[in-house]
């Protein structure tokens, strides 16, 4: 069997729904191939992140856009379906397509790349332990148990957690594993999440040590000073070094030099989140050698030259938050747009 | 426009501990505006009452209404049949409404759900200030337009007293000093030699509230 | 001659006048009035008798006045348009010169919610400026307020007012007191002074207009007994303004009562140099008895006997 | 007696069938139900062709559905894009599934809830009157407010759309802050002025605006106050942002400049070294963070600057920032690059002293960077110029415009608070777009993709050349509108208008027949977006939601009279 | 005697509480019995009065689910239903009412979890608190 629509949009994250949402209104038919057997992609994950008001974390949104999708009789979406092949270029494409077992081909004039990233491998980072000490989670893992457990509670023993430090920057500006980049997203994202459980759990402290903090949307300086007025939230400007595991107390002991007193020191925390940077998905490095495109020094995918009809939307072709993600979609929209109408 | 607000509720239960079946009237003109007696308010506080009296045990009944404008006879007089049925009516019309039905319903007892507190300006949603107390000979010519007997503690006809500091008034801190008010316009509109001029003893007496029942008589409407 | 006060004498003579300042009980204890009489008698000219200032009730000021004249010593009558409507003032004015009360200050009155008596109904009926007119009226045509009416007798007062040179709008100052001046008052006693330069200013303002001559500018003096007094009346007291460096003066002295005092006397000092002022009023409130001390330090005493 | 239709979605299987048996069993105790049947896709096109067929045959004329959340249906049905037997409005969802059998312990509960949320369904789309839609036509004109690189990228993509676009610029050439930093620029500006479709008005100013979404009616003073109106559909706010900053004391000194005169030195720069008055600049130091922490702009040109002095200029540079600001694309390899070429970075907590050390400035601070030396601070740079970061702020005509526009200024003073129901680019009025740094100051590349957005999102509203709404929105009664102000003080949307003789309440005497025009507030429906919080405010009762009565909402309390 | 389930009246906004509520049954989160559901437009919907009515004609408790403040779609809504409900609080006041009976809460689409707690914490408020005083017998 064989479909044909104008446009099809690879990756069923927020990136890819709202390519799809923006065309749709315009009257373009689209498809959206998802591996997974939901839409959403990674933001969907997302809890919300609002302390006495809102923290724009942008993750309420996400849920409001793909309950609006079946809104829209142009948009057919595919889950679990995968990306096999592509024949054809310059705006006709014909596209093999994997559900499950079956395989088939799908015709578009033009192909929007939107398969978003994926956290970093914290694992990597050898001497925070991730994956050894069960109280080491990512931001991520942190996230998911807020949005649907509804409760703070550490892997280990169940029980809430006292003290929480954030790592910043895992796996971002890091030039011992090859990330010379910054995520542009984790300062903001970690610092809501505090802001959070410090509302939900006031009894919790937490530290959150960083190199520098990189600023996020227009309120980000009142929320900023708000953090820093909070006595239980402390601001630390130090990478850890090394964490260790004291099996009595079930405590981690971190390591790392305190700016001020300029010497090494070590505090124990009950759990500890590793803001994980962002590297392009496994699933993608292979979709980008189908489609012949390459990668920016950065690893993520460099925009192609916008005649062929191969357009890149999303996280994909850079760090990206919710926000900025959902404007570079609605710009790529327009691009797609334009394409076929030159076409026409 | 009149400005008003409501009672205290245990004010008005006070008043209505007799009665079982009353009348609330609201009105829909100024406390309409107001948001102090409007067709919303006498919903509100009706259902108010009857919760407190409720909770003592001792039901009431209201009617509710809320005329175009109590303080017109013929709007008032149209409530009637419903006054027949009750035992005594709650307005929160301005004052002047309550008295409109006091004068028609001569055997009822007529009482005040609100305060009638001024004549007054919206500042924004949700804030009025006084601007005019019917003084009855308007001086507004002398002082640039703002009135010193309704925005002056002291209602001083020759310029500001010595309290006035930094603009604000020394008995509300948080008002204008209206005399600085004064002086500010008058030197915008380059007329400060009005400032210069001794305003002689206001007539506080013919015109104005002090000399009992106000009553206007225009002999060519009234023929 | 208005009213042949001793006041005025002194004033016509173009001596450097001194008055004082006397508050009534909060009853009827006459003994009271006469301790503060006696701080007061022989170091100041006419003392001002308050009429229930800060609108705390007291005993009325007409009848301390007529006290103070049996007494011995010549009374300013205050008077506030705040509890009196124009029937109650001239009535009063008859009164008062009836018990030979020779000096009037003009009044509009601290605004009866500062008081003890909050829920009263002010009155209002008249300004300051409006009284001094009236009593002008009284005095000069012998009629009533806005009447032909003549009235029985002669009435003879020495016409004061109050000015504050502290108080906004500043470029207004001078012009209100001129037109106190055209109501008819013949002497001011101002708000007291500790903001030197402001005060310099407002005077030349008023020299500008030529007020300096139509009427005697008394200035006003109060000394500070404490620092906490100075922090409280800056801070507070609308219409003061006490300059920093005065307040650290007295903070920072080990006696600073007496601190106070020396800073009072050097004021007068520099006050006599000013063009135009023709007297201090010094407003040593509750604290009469420095009255004495300040007028002996800054060289006012012997006070000169004018001849009958 | 209406004729309703019950209508159960077997939502794949998620209803169990003996639940569904039980629910038919229900509604057929209700005397307006005539016929109760079953689907299993409901979203499907071919299943609301059936219900077609259905309506027809049974005759009924609204429609109750028993199912998932009402919202899903909703967006397929209300959102006017597929064919309906019948008004939108006479269907009415009963979520049995996510609100009775999902959330109850067990079936027998499920099933009393599920009772009465087939009641209330019911007596609303007894309730309800057919709303009608309308339409209005939108002609492909959009106005933009300021003619820099955000101004100028939107009006070429949509003059390259087909949209007729008039630029409102104040100054007397359209480019803006950007001239100075993308040399680019001027072949757009070139392109724009060429640009049959695009016409500039410079040194112009926006004076007036009535009117709403598709009929925006701008007058604009143009120079000798000549005063021209234009008609638009849509509006776009792009009206940049003001850098200044405030010279006092030291800050006043010759060897103290701001980052955009220092753009402009190092552009007439020649040769190898930099100079100032014949002397060779040899210490450079930037002095970032003062005044704004949270905008990267600074960060991003200091380390472009600093590697062209540090390489090219033979200048040795210092960056003291509490934060280096490298959060976009390629930042961080250029921080490196910088550290590599030897350009020094210090982080500072409590501000930086300056003092002038004969002729030179000497900038003294505390070293806040994690490290164990402890001889690296106190620090003291002696440097020949000082670059200061800029003090970002809204321009000085915001407000203004924001009163002509109707629409919101966030607590800084930029356009629009930051809610991110916005998403960035809309402002709080329907066909009113913000765009760059006149919401926020931001780095250009991130500006541009706003800008797109922006575009996207005009012509997503101008491509079909009408907006369809439907009329369940607010609507007034002129006969009790008391005229009080307060809805269109409220109105979120600026939908709402005193119209002193408003067509929508023209009413005529009995007698002579003649119509008799009155005041009264006027929602334009099409721009209003159905909140409500104008009905709940209005004081004299004069407002209703066609879709959402009191009496409705009373019917959903379920507790009786 | 059978045990007193108290009534709540949760009136929902479209734009958080609702869904939300969705969320709460799509997570299969059991709900209290006694919690009749109003969906509005937005919180700025609710007019004071609804919130007195609801509680005059017994409900035992009455709910707001709105917005965060900064979240609301309609940018002001939940603020002025703050406000109203300041009002209806200081009626109730007067009334003899507990203001527990009366509460608004900040919700996110995605806070399904939290809007079932929430209410479950609500019911055994108003089991302590017992029945609405001011319910008119029937």
């Amino acid at each position: 069997m064989t479909l044909t629509k104008d446009v099809l949009i690879i990756g069923g994250g927020i990136s890819g729904i709202t390519v799809a949402m923006e065309l749709a209104q315009l009257g373009i038919h689209s498809a959206i191939v998802e591996k997974e057997t939901s839409l959403g992609g990674l933001s969907a994950s997302f809890c919300c992140k609002a302390s006495e008001s809102c923290n724009k974390c942008f993750a309420c949104v996400v849920d409001k856009r793909i309950s609006e999708l079946s809104r829209y009789p142009e948009i057919s979406v595919l889950t679990q379906t995968e990306v096999i092949g592509v024949k054809g270029e310059d705006g006709r494409y014909s596209v093999t397509l994997k559900k499950r077992k079956e395989r088939f081909d799908l015709r578009a004039s033009a192909i929007v790349i939107a398969t978003g990233i994926d956290p970093f491998n914290a694992s990597q980072k050898v001497e925070y332990g991730y994956g050894r000490y069960k109280n080491v989670i990512t931001a991520k893992e942190l996230d998911e148990m807020l949005r649907f457990k509804g409760l703070l509670s550490r892997p280990s023993d169940g029980r809430p957690p006292k003290t929480i430090a954030f790592f910043q920057c895992v796996g971002s500006r890091d030039e011992s594993i090859g990330n010379l980049y910054c995520s542009q997203v984790c300062c903001a994202y970690a610092l809501r999440l505090i802001k959070t459980i410090r509302h939900q759990y006031p009894e919790v402290e937490a530290t959150f040590l960083y190199m520098d903090i990189q600023p996020a949307g227009t309120s980000f300086q009142e929320f900023l000073s708000s953090c820093r007025e909070d006595k239980k939230i402390h601001l630390i400007r130090s990478l850890p070094s090394k964490v260790y595991h004291s099996p009595l107390s079930d405590k981690l002991r971190v390591r790392f030099i305190d700016p001020e007193k300029e010497e090494v020191v070590e505090a124990s925390f009950d759990l500890i989140v590793l803001s994980v940077g962002m590297v392009l998905s496994k699933g993608t490095q292979s979709l980008t050698e189908t489609f012949g495109l390459s990668l920016t020094e950065d690893g993520f995918i460099a925009p192609p030259s916008s005649h062929k009809g191969l357009f890149i939307a999303g996280a994909c072709s850079g760090p990206k938050d919710i926000d900025r993600s959902i404007l570079h979609s609605k710009s790529t929209a327009f691009v797609v747009h334009q394409f076929l109408r030159g076409r026409a | 426009m009149i400005k008003a607000e409501q009672k205290p509720m245990d004010e008005i239960l006070r008043y209505l501990n007799p009665y079982n079946k009353i009348l609330l009237s609201g009105c829909g003109a100024c406390v309409t505006v107001c948001h102090a007696g409007g067709e919303k308010e006498v919903e509100l506080l009706a259902s108010g009452l009857r919760m407190a009296r409720q909770k003592m045990g001792k039901r009431i009944e209201i009617l509710e209404a809320t005329p175009a404008r109590q303080c017109e006879p013929e709007f008032a007089i149209e409530l009637s049949e419903m006054i027949e049925k009750v035992e005594a009516v709650l307005s929160i019309a301005c004052g002047v409404g309550v008295q409109t039905l006091v004068r028609h319903f001569p055997k009822t007892p007529i009482f005040p759900g609100v305060n009638t507190t001024f004549l007054g300006e919206t500042l924004t949603h949700g804030v009025w200030e006084e601007r005019c107390q019917a003084c009855g000979n308007c001086v507004l010519e002398k002082t640039g337009g703002i009135c010193p007997i309704s925005r002056c503690a002291k209602q001083l006809l020759n310029g500001p007293c010595g309290g006035s500091s930094k603009g604000k008034c020394e008995i509300k801190k948080e008002a204008d000093c209206a005399w600085q008010l004064i002086y500010d316009r008058l030197k915008s509109l380059n007329q400060l030699y009005k400032m210069e001029e001794f305003i002689p003893a206001k007539r506080w007496g013919v015109e104005s509230r002090d000399s009992g029942l106000r009553r206007m008589i225009r002999e060519d409407l009234k023929i | 001659m208005k009213a042949g006060s001793n006041l005025e004498k002194i004033l016509e003579k173009g001596w450097f006048a001194v008055t004082g300042e006397l508050g009534p009980p909060k009853g009827n204890d006459v003994s009271v009035v006469k301790r503060k009489a006696e701080l007061l008698k022989g170091y100041v000219d006419a003392v001002n008798v308050t009429d229930n200032q800060t609108a705390i009730v007291r005993m009325s000021s007409i009848a301390t006045s007529s006290l103070l004249l049996q007494m011995g010593l010549e009374p300013v009558m205050q008077m506030t348009t705040r509890d009196r409507n124009r029937i109650a003032i001239q009535s009063d004015i008859f009164g008062a010169t009836a018990l030979g009360i020779k000096n009037i200050l003009c009044l509009t009155g601290d605004h009866h919610t500062f008081g003890n008596q909050v829920d009263a109904k002010n009155v209002h009926d008249l300004d300051s400026i409006q009284l001094i007119d009236c009593v002008r009226t009284m005095r000069d045509q012998g009629t009533l307020l806005g009447g032909e009416e003549k009235i029985e007798g002669e009435i003879r007062l020495f016409i004061g007012a109050a000015e504050n040179p502290f108080a906004d709008p500043f470029e207004y100052r001078a012009v209100r007191l001129g037109k106190k001046v055209a109501a008819g008052v013949n002497f001011i006693q101002t708000q007291c002074i500790y903001d030197m330069n402001r005060f310099k200013e407002w005077m030349k303002m008023v020299r500008d207009r030529g007020l300096h001559e139509k009427c005697h500018i008394l200035a006003g003096v109060t000394p500070l007994k404490s620092g906490g007094m100075a922090r409280y009346m800056a801070k507070n007291v609308s219409g003061i303004i006490i300059p920093e460096e005065i307040i650290d003066r007295v903070v920072k002295a080990k006696k600073p009562a007496e601190e106070g005092i020396k800073i009072c006397v050097e004021q007068i000092q520099e006050l006599r140099e000013i063009e135009g002022v023709h007297g201090v009023h010094i407003m040593a409130i509750e604290w009469e008895q420095m009255t004495s001390k300040i007028t002996e330090m800054a060289g006012l005493l012997p006070r000169p006997k004018v001849d009958q | 007696m209406p004729r309703i239709g019950i209508l159960i979605d077997t939502l794949q299987g998620s209803v169990p069938a003996s639940f569904q048996e039980k629910l038919s069993a229900y509604v057929k105790e209700f005397p307006e139900v005539i016929v109760c049947f079953k689907e299993d896709d409901l979203n499907s096109s071919d299943a609301i062709s059936r219900i077609n067929r259905y309506v027809e045959s049974e005759g009924f004329d609204r429609v109750v559905i028993l199912g998932g959340s009402p919202k899903d249906y909703e967006i397929s049905f209300q959102k006017l894009k597929l064919s309906l037997p019948l008004n939108p409005y006479l269907f009415s969802v009963a979520n049995i599934r996510e609100q009775a059998l999902w959330i109850s312990s067990d079936e027998e509960m499920a099933l009393e809830r599920a009772k009465i949320i087939i009641s209330k369904a019911i007596h609303t789309v007894n309730s309800t009157k057919p709303i009608p839609t309308q339409s209005l036509t939108l002609n492909p004109e959009v106005l933009i407010l300021g003619g820099g690189l955000i101004g100028i990228s939107i009006a070429l993509d949509l003059a390259h759309a087909g949209i007729r676009v008039f630029i409102i610029e104040k100054e007397d050439r359209l480019g803006g802050k950007a001239q100075k930093v993308f040399k680019w620029l001027e072949e757009k500006i070139d392109e724009v002025e060429k640009n049959p479709k695009i016409t500039v008005l410079t040194q112009a100013r926006l004076k007036r605006v009535v009117g709403h979404l598709g009929r925006f009616e701008a007058t604009i003073e143009c120079p000798d106050r000549k005063e021209i109106t234009l008609a638009a559909s849509a509006m776009v706010v792009s009206t940049g942002y003001a850098s200044y900053r405030e010279r006092k004391g030291i800050y006043a000194h010759k060897r103290v400049v701001a980052i955009e005169e220092m753009e402009k030195i190092m552009a007439e720069a020649s040769g190898p070294s930099l100079l100032k008055e014949g002397k060779k600049i040899e210490m450079v130091t930037y002095l970032l963070d003062e005044v704004n922490e949270d905008i990267k702009i600074d960060s991003i040109s200091a380390i472009r600057q600093s590697l062209i002095l540090q390489d090219l200029l033979g200048c040795q540079v210092a960056v003291l920032c509490k934060d280096i600001k490298v959060s976009s694309n390629g930042m961080e390899r250029l921080y490196r690059r910088a550290r590599e070429k030897g350009v020094l970075f210090f982080k500072y907590d409590d501000p930086p002293r300056l003092s002038i050390v004969d002729g030179q400035i000497e900038v003294d601070l505390k070293d806040t960077s994690p490290i164990q030396k402890k001889e690296r601070w106190p620090v003291s740079i002696l440097s020949d110029l000082v670059v200061i970061g800029e003090s970002f702020g809204p321009i000085p005509e915001a407000e203004e415009l924001s009163k002509v526009l109707k629409i919101h200024l966030g607590p800084r003073g930029y356009f629009m608070e930051d809610n991110p129901q916005l998403l960035r680019v809309r402002s709080n009025r329907k066909g009113i777009f913000i765009a760059g740094a006149c919401r926020f100051p931001q780095e250009a590349s991130e500006a541009l993709i706003e800008a797109r957005a922006v575009s996207q999102e005009i012509i997503t509203l101008l491509s079909k050349g009408t907006y369809p709404y439907d009329l369940a929105v607010a609507e007034v009664d002129p006969k009790k509108c008391a005229l009080c102000y307060t809805c269109p003080r409220l109105c979120p949307h600026s939908a709402i208008t005193i119209e002193k003789y408003g067509d929508r309440n023209v009413y005529t005497t009995p007698m002579t027949n003649k119509e008799m025009k009155w005041g009264a507030a006027k929602v334009d429906p099409a721009s209003c977006y159905g909140c409500g919080i104008c009905v709940a405010e209005c004081p004299a009762k004069a407002i209703t939601l066609q879709h959402l009565t009191s009496e409705q909402i009373y019917a959903q309390m379920n507790l009786g009279e | 005697m059978t045990e007193f389930n108290p009534k709540i009246v949760a009136f929902c906004c479209d734009q958080s509480g609702y869904p939300a509520a969705d969320m709460a049954g799509a997570l299969k989160r059991k709900l209290p019995k006694e919690v009749e559901i109003v969906r509005v437009p937005c919180a700025g919907r609710i007019e004071t009065i609804y919130l007195i009515k609801a509680l005059e004609r017994g409900a035992d408790g009455v709910l707001i689910f709105a917005c965060y403040e900064d979240n609301c779609q309609f940018l002001r809504g939940n603020l002025r239903v703050k406000g109203r409900l300041s009002y209806a609080h200081r009626m109730m006041e007067r009334v003899g009412l507990e203001k527990e009976r009366l509460e608004i809460c900040h919700l996110a689409t995605n806070q399904g979890v939290r809007l079932a707690e929430i209410l479950h914490q609500k019911v055994e408020q108003l089991k302590k608190l017992g029945p609405n005083p001011v319910r008119q017998k029937k």
